[in-house]
């Protein structure tokens, strides 16, 4: 019968199917994992564009800037890395010298001679700035650069006058970044900048770059980081899998010996002094549903989750409090502050919204914050009664009685009525932009919809997948948007420059609010150290914007993480995302846990 | 005329089709009996079921809705209705076969055509395949189609519509069956075919001494190949009779209408006469006597509106259903 | 000498002719609305309709009718089904029995808008390219074979992500426009082929080139003489892919490429995938039985449809 | 058997004409200039301008040699799709994918098509029975339900609730594993309709004349089934097979995204939410040029089965 022909043919489609998995290597047992998930993909490791949360958690174990946020200490104090010592600053606390530590090696790659990895030089931070302020890059980290460092500007004029990226020269000399020698690195700056070294010092942009790695990888360097730190990339499955392994080049660190008081109670001492990275491996496990994650760590096969906000009855019984359940797994509970604010922004530029300030405040008076955060946060989350984060300098604990929070319908609709004079006619429907199309955001933006109609104030919830968010608040073609900031150095500077006029969209200031008062100011505050008065100026700045209120600001996020009691020396620190190389597994208790979700099942 | 024995004979069958309209009594109680060697003609307008009745002969009325519910089917002694499916299957295409209307889709387009030949002959006579094969051959040449060899082969497509109404012969008459089947054979063909097709049949009637029941609407093909005919009308048998006397003398007004609306040789001038009205719709058959509102008789007599006549034989050995055929009231007849 | 014979009409099958006076049409709905159980799924698909309309009336003219409130808290966040709230409640406190009668009118306007899409491209051009052949035929021939050859999921998608949010010609398209102008802009290519194929057949039949023949302008025998002999087809259609259209809309919302902030079966079911883990279900099960009852009653209708229209008709 | 071949190469040239004009017209004039996702956060105008110029977004569309439309076509047809918004190439992508997908796909279509066409025989052999009517019940009741929910109750009930089967996929997981549950579900959600259209595919031909022919010649019920109906309905049947074929290389949409699959479809659900016009267009491309194939193969196919078509 002819059609087995066919059948055989349609068969051989079969083939296809692989048997078993090509996983990567196998575990044995007396090899020390973490085993960490990540709630989404990974774009890049390339210091070059990388910007968010999650590259960094990966980037920051694989390369190493000059300087790091201590591990234990609080609060937070910045401490060498890649370099020797603290820099030298000159007296216009423009010019700041960095020694780096001799003989640390990048990690062998092929992309070194006999791929053997070569001592770190001044030259790579050189290189590595160079490379963002490359216009044909298109670097996302530019921003954090612009109109800082002298000269720099002017080789990025230079790059745009380049035809291809390959003409390009990065000898060319820039006045105010260069290597003194191989081991002194010279940064002047146009104008002081107290935040450099948290806010790019300590950042992945002053991750050294070899230049060897950029022409051997070109574009894929995305995928093939090469750096000096305690551990380098093994496996990257983008979808679903990253693997880091021990980099041998690294060279010998210890870890801490002091830390806060009562770390040494809490075992966080434990380890002082001994030489690090203590794991031989790092797994992330990208998972981007809660659900799965969670019941794999549940399981016992990651060390560390989060909690999703729709498994909180099963693991706390009260405001905090583990469940037995999670007590007899040897779970445990830490709980911290994000450096964070979420908000819902106004267009100052919008007709309708700048100039009617009462409607803006109607608005921020209408939302419930606390239903909002029993609703979508479980509680946990802090009411943002203003824009600087209360473990900040500046923040200013009696805020709450200044009531710009309040949630006062009344008052709201009082406010309404003003808003229609100035306005000379009923408000028109506002549009309100809304970053995902998921379910949560969904319920968020219906939220909103209630509050907003309950103070009879009509409004559209726009939801916009990310790309298209980006594209809306960086042109400023959206009236209200949900939006947030998470500081990278514990220092309210970093939440106000979001109002600083000169940062109009697609700067960070995506009120596009502006106030030549709050500018004079920050000018002021902006250069100067910290100290009880630019503290006085942050408080000054901050009841500006509250006054004008660009923003219904919405809530503080608390972050609430469970981990295994095997997974020894986690402490979170939010301004510091390479700490694995502190992180320790006790083998021994990770086994029993198996043993006893065996003996469960039988 | 001279006693011969009966092959085939049909008592008061009745074949039902229980459709979602409702039921239509597609056969109602026929009666008639095929006899050995000889041709027996059912004659009738589309849908009067002489097609179901010959259907219902074989057992391959339509299943679920077509039903026999009544009658019996007496052939070579045993009632053919009683027959396990399995009996019934050797009996089907080895003692009664049966040839289709429609050549061209009646064979199975992907199988050859000795293919389809042989299947028969390998089932009912146990042949090995390659003698089943020569007889195939020896089949193809009885209904003479030239190079059988090389047509064994060939696909029903490659074939015209004749050629594969051989084919249908060939195969129905491969197991050298006692009773031939043939419903419609010819409809399909165009005319000089269909005489060829006939003369065919003929022969092979006389050579293998079976008989055949022509299924035909073609008063024209009855009057020259069949020797008994029975003429149905609205799914019963209107009038059963010898052909010769058929044609001299009909007795059913329905009968007679055919034959007055029979064009004859030298006949000229006047229009041809036709039956007024139409066939009734099964659904909606009318009371009493069906061909009455047709009927030039008794379409105004009150009992053919509402007694409907029985087939009853009458003594010069013909059958009809209508109450004013001559003597088909006699006083010793039951009413 | 009878030889040439005469032949009585003749054509032996079992089904029969309709009595005169009855257009093949009348005979067909006739022989549909015989049939209990089609006359059962006619009135389910005409309460589903019902229904969307008056929601519709009511949004209109803000009539305050309990069930089409469905944004007003009627019992405490997830409440589980109870006396008050049959299907329960979902995080608002909103009840989801309302959430889905709700998302009957989505669904509804999604699927009734995509089928007159389709069919407003579909028919005329499958009629045109069957009548005039030619380069015309070509021309269309080839358009619905290179959207065929796209599969169909893919197609749907790609047109929804392209087109939600945008505006074009001033006109935005927001949620469900860009959905149903997706699906309707995809899926007219079966009808076409078959209405071309049908056209093919009729335009050789007696009637049609009798119309010719007595002068008749061509667009006036596509639709007055050729479409009301097709017609049949596509109300057969309709009613299959009407189906297909709802589901569609569900795996497009469930996509994010739906609507956004009204209920919507699609939206409840995609709202369920999480809520699952608390251990609600009811939002799941009540869109899953909405659109289990229209469905079964299309596709049973559907099929009645067809086997007393055009039984040789095969729509996969 | 050549010469067809190539006849039917060259008629699929308008068609591939066909389907990249569509892309274009719906990625590059409808879809527009992408930049903006392109560059991300804290874009600066001269970012933008330098992506434009790399993306040639400032190009012309049509009418000039280095339209977009030019640059379209030169890409397609070289099957040089460039990067994804994540800078990953493209095909590297979609190379990842296919085995996922397929070992997905492959055991479902499989499994479908021997069950559905097992069981329709089965139904067509009892057509007019209770066993028929309840069986085209289900069907049509099982095509009512809508995948979504059949998907959410397997995984929720079959994984998260019972533990037969692993909830989502993840990396330490064999193939076989975490494929098995996904592939379940396939399977049963397309039983309704395939069984129902097999189905109607045998009993037509069951109504054929032939088949009363075959009941005339003797022969049995099963064998008439199994010999001349189904060697009748295998072309139907086949047809349908083997178009569905790349399709399977598509992988499956939600199946792929509800268990974490990292197959093609998980990639296009993404490239969906990542507005990234590059992955779904290169999909697009490349599934119409392999459907566009396995018509062909499908045709060849027909003439193998039916000897009333001939190729020449």
């Amino acid at each position: 019968m002819r059609t087995r022909h066919v059948l055989l043919f349609i068969a051989s489609f079969l083939a296809f199917i692989p048997v078993g998995c090509k996983r990567s290597s196998p575990q044995n047992a007396n090899e020390m994992v973490l085993h960490h998930v990540i709630y989404t993909k990974i774009k890049t490791l390339d210091p070059l564009s990388l910007r968010d949360v999650y590259g960094a958690t990966i980037m920051f174990q694989i390369g190493e800037p000059l300087y790091q946020y201590h591990f234990l200490k609080r609060p937070y104090v910045l401490v060498p890395l890649l370099a020797e010592d603290m820099p030298q600053i000159s007296e216009d606390r423009c010019t700041y010298t960095v020694k780096i530590k001799k003989g640390v090696r990048f990690q062998d790659d092929a992309c070194f001679k006999i791929g053997k990895g070569r001592e770190l030089k001044a030259d790579d931070f050189v290189y590595a700035l160079k490379r963002i302020a490359n216009v044909k890059n298109v670097s996302e980290n530019w921003s954090v650069f612009d109109n800082r460092i002298v000269g720099l500007n002017e080789f990025r004029e230079y790059t745009k006058t380049c035809k291809t990226a390959a003409e390009i020269d990065y000898s060319r000399p820039v006045e105010g970044l260069y290597a003194a020698d191989d081991y002194t690195l010279v940064i002047k700056l146009t104008k002081p900048w107290p935040q450099i070294i948290g806010s790019a010092m300590a950042d992945q942009v002053f991750m050294p770059v070899a230049k060897e790695a950029v022409d051997y990888y070109g574009k894929d360097i995305v995928a093939h980081p090469v750096g000096t730190g305690p551990f380098k990339l093994k496996v990257w499955q983008r979808a679903s899998y990253i693997e880091l392994v021990r980099n041998p080049n690294f060279r010998g660190e210890t870890y801490p010996t002091e830390g806060e008081p009562g770390d040494k109670e809490a075992g966080y001492l434990d380890d002082a002094g001994k030489p690090i990275p203590f794991a031989d491996k790092v797994t992330w496990t990208i998972i981007e549903e809660y659900q799965p994650a969670w019941l794999l760590f549940m399981q016992g096969k990651l060390d560390i989750s989060a909690v999703p906000k729709d498994n909180y009855s099963e693991v706390f019984s009260g405001p905090g409090v583990l469940t037995e359940e999670m007590k007899q797994r040897n779970i445990r509970l830490e709980t911290f502050d994000e450096p964070s604010v979420f908000w819902i922004g106004f267009n100052m530029d919008d007709p309708v919204l700048g100039k009617n300030k009462p409607l803006r405040q109607a608005i921020s008076h209408a939302i419930d914050r606390q239903k909002f955060i029993d609703l979508f946060f479980n509680g946990r989350d802090k009411i943002a009664h203003g824009i600087i984060h209360p473990m900040m300098a500046g923040y200013d604990p009696n805020i709450v009685n200044k009531g710009f929070a309040a949630y006062d319908p009344n008052e709201a609709r009082e406010l309404l009525k003003q808003a229609e004079q100035i306005q000379g006619g009923p408000i028109p429907e506002l549009k309100v932009a809304n970053p995902g199309t998921d379910t949560t955001s969904r319920q968020m933006g219906q939220f909103i919809n209630m509050q907003l109609e309950d103070i009879g104030l009509k409004v559209e919830i726009l939801y916009m997948d990310w790309p298209t968010f980006q594209e809306k608040i960086n042109t400023a073609s959206e009236q209200m948007f949900f939006y947030g900031g998470f500081a990278s150095i514990p220092d309210a500077m970093d939440f106000l420059d979001m109002f600083y006029s000169k940062n109009k969209p697609p700067g960070s200031n995506k009120f596009s609010y502006n106030n030549p008062e709050f500018d004079r100011i920050f000018d002021q505050a902006s250069v100067m150290l910290d100290s009880p008065q630019r503290t006085e100026l942050y408080r000054k700045m901050e009841m500006l914007v509250l006054e004008d209120c660009p923003a219904a600001f919405l809530n503080h996020r608390v972050n609430y993480v469970l981990h295994y009691n095997w997974y020894k020396n986690y402490k979170p620190n939010v301004f510091n995302y390479g700490v694995s190389k502190y992180l320790r597994v006790d083998l021994k208790e990770r086994a029993e846990y198996d043993k006893l979700l065996k003996s469960r099942k039988d | 005329m001279p006693e011969i024995d009966t092959l085939l004979s049909v008592e008061n069958l009745s074949t039902h089709f229980f459709t979602q309209q409702g039921v239509v009594r597609a056969v109602q109680d026929v009666s008639f009996s095929v006899k050995k060697s000889r041709t027996f003609a059912v004659v009738g307008e589309s849908g009067c079921g002489k097609s179901i009745t010959a259907l219902s002969i074989m057992r391959l009325v339509p299943e679920p809705q077509g039903k026999i519910v009544a009658g019996k089917i007496n052939f070579g002694g045993r009632n053919l209705l009683d027959l396990s499916k399995k009996r019934m299957r050797a009996i089907r295409g080895n003692r009664i076969a049966m040839i289709f209307q429609e050549p061209m889709t009646s064979l199975n387009p992907v199988f050859t055509v000795g293919y389809q030949i042989e299947e028969a002959i390998r089932l009912h006579q146990h042949k090995s395949k390659s003698d089943a094969r020569d007889l195939a051959i020896q089949a193809l040449q009885q209904v003479r189609i030239s190079d059988p060899k090389q047509r064994i082969k060939e696909y029903p497509h490659q074939m015209s519509g004749g050629m594969r109404q051989r084919v249908m012969i060939a195969m129905a008459i491969s197991c050298k069956p006692e009773l031939l089947i043939a419903d419609e054979p010819t409809t399909a063909l165009d005319v000089t075919i269909q005489a060829q097709i006939l003369d065919l049949l003929d022969q092979l009637q006389k050579q293998s001494q079976m008989s055949v029941l022509l299924i035909t609407h073609n008063l024209g093909i009855v009057a020259e190949r069949a020797q008994d005919v029975a003429v149905m009308y609205a799914s019963r048998i209107a009038e059963l009779s010898d052909c010769k006397s058929l044609f001299d003398n009909p007795l059913h007004p329905y009968t007679q209408g055919l034959l007055k609306s029979l064009p004859r040789l030298g006949f000229t001038g006047k229009r041809l006469y036709t039956i007024p009205g139409i066939v009734p719709e099964p659904l909606r058959f009318p009371a009493g006597c069906k061909f009455h509102p047709r009927c030039p008789v008794g379409c105004n007599d009150k009992r053919c509106q509402t007694v409907e006549p029985q087939l009853r034989s009458l003594d010069n050995g013909r059958a009809v259903a209508c109450w004013f055929a001559p003597g088909y009231e006699r006083p010793d007849n039951p009413k | 000498m009878l030889t040439r014979g005469f032949h009585l009409a003749d054509n032996t099958q079992t089904e029969f002719k309709p009595p005169k006076g009855v257009s093949l049409w009348q005979d067909g709905f006739r022989r549909l609305f015989r049939r209990p159980i089609a006359v059962i799924c006619f009135a389910v698909i005409i309460f589903y309709f019902a229904l969307a309309a008056f929601i519709y009336l009511a949004e209109i003219f803000h009539w305050q009718i309990g069930f089409t409130l469905w944004s007003q808290a009627t019992g405490p966040s997830y409440q589980p089904p109870c006396r008050e709230n049959i299907f329960g409640t979902d995080i608002f406190g909103f009840s989801v029995f309302r959430r889905m009668l709700y998302g009957a009118k989505t669904s509804i306007t999604v699927a009734l808008c995509a089928s007159i899409i389709s069919i407003g491209i579909g028919v005329p051009l499958g009629a045109v390219a069957g009548y005039f052949r030619g380069i015309v035929d070509e021309i269309i021939v080839w358009a619905y074979s290179t959207l065929s050859s796209i599969p169909y999921i893919l197609l749907i998608m790609a047109f929804a992500v392209v087109l939600h949010d945008k505006t074009i010609a001033g006109f935005k398209l927001s949620g469900i426009t860009s959905v149903y102008l997706a699906i309707g802009l995809t899926s007219w290519v079966d009808l076409c082929r078959l209405i071309r194929g049908e056209t093919i057949k009729h335009k050789e039949r007696e009637y049609i080139l009798a119309a010719q023949s007595y002068g008749c302008t061509n667009s006036r025998i596509i639709f007055k003489h050729l479409l009301p002999n097709v017609f049949h087809i596509v109300i057969i259609i309709f009613s299959l892919q009407f189906v297909s259209f709802i589901h569609a809309e569900i795996i497009l919302s469930f996509l994010g490429l739906g609507e956004a902030d009204k209920p919507s079966w699609g939206a409840m079911i995609n709202d369920a995938r999480i809520e699952l883990a608390r251990g609600v279900w009811w939002q799941m099960v009540a869109a899953t039985v909405a659109v289990f009852v229209i469905s079964l009653a299309l596709n049973v209708f559907g099929d009645a449809l067809r086997d007393s229209l055009d039984p040789k008709l095969r729509v996969r | 058997m050549a010469a067809y071949i190539i006849r039917r190469l060259l008629y699929t040239i308008p068609i591939v004409f066909g389907v990249l004009l569509l892309t274009f017209i719906l990625f590059t004039v409808v879809g527009g200039d992408i930049s903006f996702e392109i560059a991300g956060k804290n874009a600066t105008p001269e970012t933008i301008r330098e992506i434009r110029e790399e993306y040639g977004f400032n190009k012309p569309l049509f009418l000039a040699w280095d339209s977009q439309f030019v640059r379209h076509f030169k890409d397609a047809l070289t099957f040089n799709f460039g990067r994804a918004l994540d800078r990953e190439p493209v095909l590297d992508k979609i190379k990842r994918g296919v085995i996922p997908s397929l070992s997905l796909t492959v055991p479902i279509f499989f499994g479908e098509v021997v069950i559905s066409v097992a069981i329709a025989l089965f139904v067509a052999f009892l057509r007019g029975t209770v066993w028929d009517i309840v069986a085209v019940v289900l069907c049509v009741a099982g095509m009512s339900i809508p995948y979504l929910s059949f998907i959410l109750f397997g995984q929720y009930f079959l994984a998260y609730k019972w533990g037969f089967f692993p909830v989502f996929f993840s990396p330490e997981l064999s193939i076989p594993q975490y494929v098995a549950l996904p592939v379940i579900i396939g399977i049963v959600t397309g039983l309704g309709s395939n069984v129902r259209f097999y189905r109607t595919v045998m009993l037509d031909e069951m109504r054929a004349d032939y088949v009363r022919t075959a009941f005339a010649k003797g022969l049995d019920a099963r064998r008439v089934l199994f010999r001349h109906v189904l060697k009748n309905a295998m072309i139907p049947i086949l047809t349908t097979i083997v178009l569905a074929i790349p399709f399977l290389f598509l992988g499956s949409l939600l199946l792929e995204r509800f268990f974490g699959i990292p197959g093609i479809g998980y990639l296009m659900v993404e490239a969906i939410g990542a507005r990234d016009y590059f992955v779904i267009n290169a999909m697009t491309y490349i599934s119409a040029i392999l459907f566009v194939i396995f018509n062909l193969i499908t045709d060849i196919c027909y003439a193998l089965v039916d000897p009333r078509i001939s190729l020449g």
